[in-house]
């Protein structure tokens, strides 16, 4: 076991490597972004001395350098900072989009692995079918249309038509857990539609690829039926790649929902990004943009060691 | 070219239906100017006629013909999204092969440097970098292009790990050829399959990412028709079931899977498993 | 099911094909590959199958199955295995029968094992699947058959993962899983190909034994004529999907009628005249060479050993014997530990990018696989071309005419050859082809590493006789490494034999084949297999074991003597 | 991007519009109003109760409670549910007293407003002059980084008359000086030792603050000691953001909200046809501008800017870029709704003749310039531009219009570059619109226009007592601005707002969108 451990320890620490990298270039990158918060608050109407005033007040005066350095021993002692456009501490406002966010995702993945994972091992089973073909044509229109698009056809389905779900999802923390999920559906299966696609395919790809593997061929010659072939022969040395892309995707559910959290009023992180790097709100875009890197390193490190785990040679060295 | 016909006699109902989607959308692009009745931008009636012998689909929100709009839109959208995905392809094998080929400390560098580029959110990067140049066509399509090359590269390098270690390339090293002949002559042709099926996949993805920029308002700028802002700028439409904004999405569809169908075809190919 | 027991006797055969007929499916076209042929196999018999690649023997073999392989299909002839038509059966009739009464073993086993599962889980799975066993029984069954076929520690081999075991284990462990339901039949599909001479006789006896013991049928598939003689009661000549000839082994081997099986027997005949060892400086000099690739343990230990012009030095060894190693080192992809290499009197750069182009040009290769030595997506024009554009700086006209030149010295016709892709050729055309580039580059030195292996063996004699001719008319040397005897009497002036990253004996041709032999070159000589009946189980007993031995080959950790 | 807040906060600036608003303090309440309700709803009674959802599609997570720091009509609409000013714009458009009780002045220069006696905060405090003056002060003075501070300049000094009262010292006669004061950036917080609670959200409103998540929506719920009668219906309110519009616009046709701001003009049409749905449209001050640089050629030459003002179809700009949901522009900044507005004056029409005889006047045939716009100058700009290129060709002028970047619009090129697309809230009264943009030593005088003659009117009539010598004041300069200056006013653009026809309400204030953004205080569920 403690080869794994360390195979782990060096993934981690090169996982903080990057994330301590990421940082320096979203600050770097904030830095270089015309006009500052100063500016984005004050408007056309701030004096010189006033601009000088506040930038002294939000330590805008002192050199990026020693911001950076002073905001990087915040980070390490857990201290996220203050926004510099209402003071609030970053914690508690980035905790509740969090909490969104994961949910959402939460929500998404739950609908959407099992579903993909599915899909794709019954297409992989009757490949070539009728099944196989429409699936295959489905998944491939779902990932043909652009994402808003589909929110907004759902919108007018299930919201307008129908009337079934809130056409916006007005959660706040006061709802309890299903009136949640119900606020939550329609952005989690707009969600969902992106992602199945691409899930259902790899998944698919993957165990299609290793039925051309001998001992696929030596579990058909022992007269095994196909299902068992698929599930107990195929899948568990399909795992790698389909744990990989489902770790792109739930990456995806996390970072990259920027467009249904505005279709559907979302307050997740990602609209907390973009307000804050519109008002050059450096503290807060670092924040966001550190969890966002963190979620991504994170699950591509567990991806890692999940195929570690399902890697036998790995798990049982000689 | 003998042979690119005999393989199209052998091509599945989904491939020849993708060829044709995508050659359709080619030569509209290449013809457009001398297919529209209209220029790209001019207004020629009022605004949202519907769908008649003058304009065919009607005038959009400004009185512009929506047809000729489609047409300018499939070529600057295409345009724009293949440019994009070749010079993301040429940043991403050059450094992929070089890595691949080079191994050791450079593989560790370049690998780890597109770690960290992957772990930026692809959104704050384009964010950032649009904010501090500013949206023009050639920032749009270096930035994505970067930012998907992220992507290139990772398979790109897996595809030219598999090349590297062949004899034909210890063979060129033995003789001992430079890296650039290793890289263009030994490693690219053998790569080409794979890349070919990601560049179909990749274009879509751009050019889906080019149309959800344009929907945040990042993307191609007016007057310049895009389908991407083209959907956009008449979403509200949809709530009214009105049929204007499904035109271009259906047209970002369309070629998704026409590219797609292709894409698949080439995977299977290549892939040389063969159904039984 | 002791069904071959209790029906022993009776003469209606197990299985019997009449008029098979398969097509196999390229650039999506269907072409007959097996052109109607007729097999009978009788309980208790053991039936050979020997061809070379493409003659379909793999294909008639799992065509006993009723099965064909995803690209091809059964076209035509009818299949009964007792009593039941197998083309005619449905999916499930034919599950029913595959695994519990027709076994497969397949010619990797490191492949057909799946790499998730541990040995006995996928021994279990056919007897408890097909209802034979329970689990507990089927488990240890396994230790019994592990046991039998002297599997080192039967009680726990089981339960380790296939990357866990080595290639001759994993091959008889497979052999154990095929007998799991006590078949009727089993298909060895080239089970020893890709095994070590010294591991091939173990595996061999292992499966004579077992075969003997529960007295199954069997169809036994080979390239190797020398091998199915050992093994087969009866052998099927096949060539191109049609049959050549068929008789009893001792028949085929002894008395061939025809003249493609008499051109099998006598493969290998070829002999290089002996030549006078030359005192002249060697061409290259190899001085204490030791190296080791990154972070493992020494692959080379002191190697000492010289090249002279015009001569042909044969490495011999068994996989890991560092053999490929020290052509790495020579052509300077791995530089040494310790020592250096002498090369026409000059000392040569350890590693490749410190050698001049010159250098580079006078030592070349040639490798084991042509089908990976050439670039798919360049023509012929290009691949020997650019050795010529390289480092002779010729073009155009002038380099054509040299590459036709050298395809007629390879013996291909360079009008019909010169545009086409490696794809187009077959594999003694691609290892020609290989050799032709080598020569482009007017070499004095051509490393052939195992040149010949991946060729059928009538192919192989070819290239090694242009080999020969090639010497004689250039005057190149060659280092030639093989793992094949019959290869190293045919073409080499010395020989070295290497065990362990080490020299264990060296010497000219005639002195290291004549007994008195170093042991561990006399168990290597011992294990190649003779075209002769009864070889070995006399070589078996000769060696004093029974078949099947508990460990593989001599032990590993010093050479013996 | 931050544009658009640049843009905003622009506007900000400007503070409210105001229908005839009377020089005299004496006159407070008793204005001419025009009639800027479009949707006349029948007015029935007010009922108390509900829970009114308001989607605005302004409003980001760097909101902040500070008033200084309000940006957009999202804080200006909580802000006005849970605070006061001094004074307020009436629904009709008149100023009237709100925290103030009366207001007192004797030469325009000291102010004397006294306090509504026994308003409580809602944390239970009672409001003093002391409130007054640190709500105010907390624009003032070298640190204060408010949006206000230039407002409140001409305040010399500021005091407590007991405990009731606050008197105001201008460094100038201002009579405008009420009308300041009802600017959203300065709501009366309570005291709170040297400054002023601004944080807990604490006022005087008709409703208590309950939660506030910046960028995602604010609850509040009714204060049962309000201090005006017949207003502050609802129980709860809650305010929304929902940046889009599509969003916004199903949100409502779902019922999920009760009434949103800035509809989608291309679609208030269809949107008005569906059941329960009002489109509700007051017309302000807010409108658009092409602004040349008069300092730099070809713009200092008089005929070239009047070729440009000829060469643009208004009718056709309103009638696309606004869908009709706005006023042509006379190239002056006084709207229809301003109580000095000319309405003499001819409106200038589309004439490409004239424009031509201009150029030849100025020897400009062929004039061919750059025109710079970006959709954050205002919505449509760039379409509006390009509309007008295909006008001005016309005219045989070429317009290039030039693109540019969103972000940095307000640094980069307004005020930079020679010929630009810019957007104004508009001003409430005529003197502060001129002072700000139009006067030669304007720190916005964005066209870098100098007309001696106007800047004496300017002066002038600021000081001028006499109804009818200002009006005519008033009216010449909008005249010579519309006739020399180097702004192209094409468009005055109108609130529209949706509404379910659930909510009541009454005369739709038209200083600013969703009822002079009191919403909250003013309607009800019918």
């Amino acid at each position: 076991m403690t080869h794994i451990l360390i195979m782990v320890a060096q993934r981690l620490a090169l996982g903080l490597l990057t994330l301590f990298a990421v940082s320096l270039i979203i600050f770097l990158g904030v830095e270089l972004l015309p006009g500052d918060i100063t500016q984005a608050i004050l408007g056309q109407g701030a004096t010189p001395e006033t601009v000088a005033a506040f930038r002294r007040e939000l330590k805008l005066d002192l050199p990026p350098h020693e911001r950076y350095i002073a905001w990087l021993g915040g980070i390490v002692q857990g201290d996220l900072g203050q926004s510099l456009a209402n003071k609030r501490e970053i914690t508690e406002l980035m905790g509740v989009r969090l909490q969104n966010t994961l949910f959402l995702a939460f929500i998404a993945a739950v609908i959407s692995i099992p579903l993909a994972l599915g899909l794709g091992i019954l297409a992989a089973l009757y490949r070539n079918s009728l099944y196989d073909r429409a699936v295959n044509v489905f998944t491939l229109s779902s990932i043909s249309f652009p994402e808003f698009f589909v929110a907004y056809i759902l919108i007018l389905v299930f919201a307008v038509h129908l009337g079934w779900f809130p056409s916006i999802s007005n959660i706040g923390h006061e709802l309890g857990f299903w009136e949640r999920v119900y606020r939550t559906i329609m952005p989690a299966l707009t969600l969902t539609l992106v992602v199945v696609a691409h899930m259902m395919r790899m998944t698919r790809a993957a165990i299609i690829n290793l039925l051309a593997s001998p001992y696929i061929e030596m579990a058909t010659l022992k007269g095994l039926p196909r299902s068992r072939i698929i599930v107990r022969h195929a899948l568990p040395n399909a795992l790698a790649p389909i744990i990989n892309v489902v770790v792109i995707n739930l990456a995806y559910l996390i970072v990259g929902v920027v467009i249904v959290e505005v279709v559907f009023v979302y307050p997740g992180l990602g609209q907390l990004l973009i307000d804050a790097v519109r008002t050059r709100d450096i503290p807060v875009v670092q924040a966001t943009g550190l969890v966002f890197a963190a979620a991504y390193i994170l699950l591509n490190l567990s991806a890692d060691v999940l195929s570690i785990m399902t890697n036998p040679r790995l798990l049982h060295p000689r | 070219m003998r042979d690119a016909l005999s393989l199209l006699r052998k091509s599945p109902w989904s491939a020849r239906f993708g060829l044709f989607i995508v050659f359709a959308y080619v030569f509209m692009a290449v013809f457009g100017p001398l297919l529209t009745p209209y220029g790209e931008s001019e207004i020629v009636g009022f605004e949202y006629e519907p769908w008649g012998p003058e304009f065919l689909l009607g005038t959009d929100n400004l009185g512009r013909d929506m047809l000729t709009r489609l047409i300018y839109g499939a070529r600057n959208t295409i345009g724009i999204a293949f440019i994009t995905t070749v010079l993301a392809f040429l940043i991403g094998c050059v450094a992929g092969f070089l890595a691949a080929v080079l191994g050791g400390w450079t593989e560790q560098a370049i690998s780890r440097f597109n770690d960290i580029l992957m772990a930026i959110p692809q959104l704050i990067f384009a964010l950032l970098i649009l904010t501090i140049v500013g949206t023009s066509v050639p920032v749009l399509v270096v930035v994505i292009a970067v930012l998907d090359s992220t992507r290139v590269y990772r398979l790109a390098r897996a595809v030219a790990m598999n090349i590297v270690v062949m004899d034909y390339v210890e063979v060129a090293r033995l003789r001992g050829e430079g890296l650039w002949w290793i890289m263009r002559s030994e490693v690219l042709p053998n790569a080409l399959p794979p890349l070919v099926a990601e560049f179909g996949l990749r274009f879509c993805f751009v050019f889906l990412l080019l149309s959800a920029l344009s929907f945040l308002g990042l993307g191609i700028q007016p007057p310049t028709a895009d389908w991407g802002s083209m959907v956009r700028d008449n979403a509200t439409l949809i709530t009214f079931g009105d049929f204007t904004p499904i035109l271009p999405a259906a047209s970002i569809a369309l070629l998704t899977i026409g590219v797609n169908f292709i894409v698949d075809w080439l995977l299977h190919k290549t892939s040389g498993l063969k159904d039984g | 099911m002791a069904s071959g027991e209790s029906t022993r006797g009776e003469r209606a055969p197990l299985l019997t094909m009449t008029g098979l007929r398969i097509e196999g499916q390229a650039d999506e076209e269907w072409h007959e590959i097996v052109h109607g042929i007729d097999v009978v196999l009788h309980r208790g018999e053991v039936l050979g199958l020997i061809g070379e690649s493409g003659a379909g023997k793999s294909t008639i073999g799992l065509a006993a199955m009723g099965y064909a392989r995803p690209g091809c299909r059964l076209t035509g002839g009818d299949i009964v295995f007792d009593g039941i038509e197998l083309r005619a059966a449905s999916r499930g009739r034919q599950r029913l029968l595959r695994g519990a009464r027709i076994a497969y073993v397949a010619q990797s086993a490191a492949a057909a094992f799946n790499p998730a599962h541990r040995l006995i889980d996928q021994f279990s799975e056919a007897p408890v699947h097909h209802r034979v066993k329970s689990r507990s029984a089927a488990e240890a069954d396994a230790r019994d058959l592990y046991g039998r076929l002297r599997l080192p520690e039967p009680e726990t081999i089981g339960y380790r993962y296939p990357h866990q075991v080595s290639g001759g284990q994993l091959q008889r462990a497979m052999v154990a899983m095929a007998m799991a339901c006590r078949p009727d039949l089993i298909v060895f599909d080239e089970p020893t190909t890709a095994l070590d001479v010294t591991t091939q006789i173990e595996v061999l006896a292992a499966i004579k034994d077992v075969v003997r013991q529960f007295d199954t049928a069997a169809i036994y598939i080979s390239h190797d004529l020398a091998v199915v003689a050992q093994m087969a009661d009866r052998i099927m000549v096949l060539r191109h999907g049609n049959l050549v000839e068929e008789g009893t082994a001792d028949s085929i081997v002894n008395r061939p009628e025809q003249d493609y099986t008499q051109r099998l027997l006598a493969v290998r005949t070829f002999r290089k005249p002996a030549a006078e060892p030359s005192a002249e400086e060697p061409l290259l000099r190899i001085e204490g060479i030791s190296a080791r690739y990154r972070r493992s343990a020494r692959v080379l230990e002191s190697i000492d050993l010289d090249i002279g012009r015009q001569r042909t030095v044969a490495i011999v060894g068994e996989s890991g014997s560092g053999k490929s190693t020290l052509a790495r080192v020579v052509t300077g992809l791995l530089p040494p530990e310790e020592g250096r290499l002498v090369f026409d009197g000059a000392v040569l750069a350890p590693a490749l990018a410190r050698r001049p182009r010159e250098s580079l040009r006078r030592v070349q290769m040639i490798h084991q696989m042509p089908d990976t030595a050439l670039n798919p997506r360049q023509r012929m024009r290009e691949v020997v071309g650019r050795p010529l554009t390289f480092y002779s700086g010729l073009r155009g006209r002038k380099r054509t005419e040299r590459v036709r030149e050298l395809l007629q010295m390879v013996e291909l016709e360079p009008d019909a050859f010169i545009d086409r892709y490696p794809g187009e050729l077959s594999g003694g055309q691609k290892q020609r082809m290989c050799i032709a580039r080598a020569l482009a580059a007017e070499p004095d030195l051509i490393i052939c590493d195992e040149v010949t292996s991946a060729l059928d063996q009538l192919v192989a004699e070819r290239v090694l006789q242009l080999l020969q001719r090639l010497q004689d008319d250039l005057g190149v040397s060659y280092m030639f490494i093989t793992h094949d005897f019959a290869t190293v009497r045919a073409i080499s002036d010395e020989i070295v034999v290497m065990f362990q990253g080490r020299i264990v004996e060296q010497g000219a041709r005639n002195e290291v084949l004549e007994p008195p032999h170093h042991a561990y070159t006399d168990l290597l000589l011992s294990s190649v297999p003779e075209m002769k009946i009864g070889w070995l189980d006399r070589t078996l007993a000769r060696r004093g074991q029974g078949p099947g031995s508990d460990k593989e080959g001599p032990d590993r950790s010093a050479p013996p003597g | 991007m931050t544009v658009e807040q640049q843009l905003r906060k622009l506007a900000g600036k400007s503070g409210i519009t105001r229908r005839g608003f009377m020089q005299s303090a004496l006159a407070l309440g008793a204005t001419t109003a025009l009639a800027t309700t479009i949707a006349d709803r029948a007015f029935a009674e007010p009922k108390m109760g509900g829970r009114f959802r308001c989607g605005l599609g302004h409003g980001a997570t760097s909101d902040s409670l500070d008033p200084a720091t309000f940006l957009d009509l999202y804080m200006q609409t909580v802000n006005a549910a849970a605070r006061n000013n001094l004074t307020e714009i009436a629904q009709d458009g008149s100023l009237i007293p709100e925290l103030a009780e009366s207001i007192d002045t004797a030469d325009a220069k000291t102010w004397k407003f006294t306090l509504r006696q026994g308003v409580e905060f809602h944390n239970g405090k009672t409001l003093d002059a002391n409130d007054v003056i640190a709500s105010l002060n907390h624009h003032r003075g070298e640190a204060s980084k408010s949006a206000a501070k230039e407002l409140l300049k001409p305040v010399v000094e500021m005091k407590a008359d007991g405990a009731n009262a606050v008197v105001f010292t201008l460094e100038d006669g201002n009579a405008d000086f009420p009308v300041v004061l009802s600017d959203y950036h300065m709501p009366i917080m309570p005291a709170d030792g040297d400054g002023v609670d601004w944080q807990s959200g604490a006022g005087t409103g008709g409703y208590v603050l309950e939660s506030f998540e910046p960028g995602v929506r604010t609850t509040l719920k009714r204060n049962p000691n309000f201090f005006k009668e017949g207003f502050g219906h609802f129980d709860e309110v809650e305010v929304i953001t929902i940046a889009d519009v599509a969003a916004r616009t199903n949100a409502l046709t779902t019922g999920e909200i009760d009434a949103m701001d800035r509809v989608d003009l291309k679609t208030a049409h269809l949107l008005a046809q569906r059941e329960g749905i009002n489109i509700v449209e007051t017309s302000g001050t807010q409108h658009f501008t092409f602004t040349m640089r008069c300092d730099t050629p070809p713009f200092d030459n008089v005929d070239v800017r009047l070729a440009l003002k000829h060469a643009i179809d208004r009718e056709a700009i309103v009638r696309t870029i606004l869908r009709g949901h706005g006023t042509l522009g006379n190239d002056h900044p006084i709207s229809r709704s301003n109580r000095y507005h000319a309405d003499n004056l001819e409106q200038r029409a589309y004439d490409p003749d004239k424009a031509r005889h201009h150029l030849k006047q100025a020897g400009m045939e062929g004039l061919s310039i750059d025109l710079s716009a970006a959709d954050a100058a205002f919505a449509g700009a760039v379409d509006a531009a390009v509309l007008y290129k295909e006008h001005a060709a016309a005219a045989g002028i070429n317009i290039n219009v030039v693109r540019e970047p969103d972000d940095g619009y307000w640094s980069n090129v307004w005020m930079v570059k020679p010929y630009c697309a810019v957007y104004w809230g508009g001003r409430p009264t005529e003197d502060w619109m001129f002072s700000t943009a139009y006067a030669a030593d304007a720190a916005w005088n964005d066209s870098f226009w100098k007309h001696d003659h106007f800047n004496e009117l300017l002066l002038a009539a600021r000081s001028e007592l006499d109804e009818a010598k200002r009006r005519s004041m008033y009216e010449e300069m909008q005249a010579i601005v519309s006739n020399d200056g180097g702004v192209l006013i094409p468009m005055f653009a109108n609130y529209v707002m949706a509404l379910s026809d659930k909510i009541g309400h009454g005369q739709m204030a038209a200083n600013w969108s969703m009822d002079g953004f009191k919403c909250s205080e003013r309607w009800w569920f019918a």
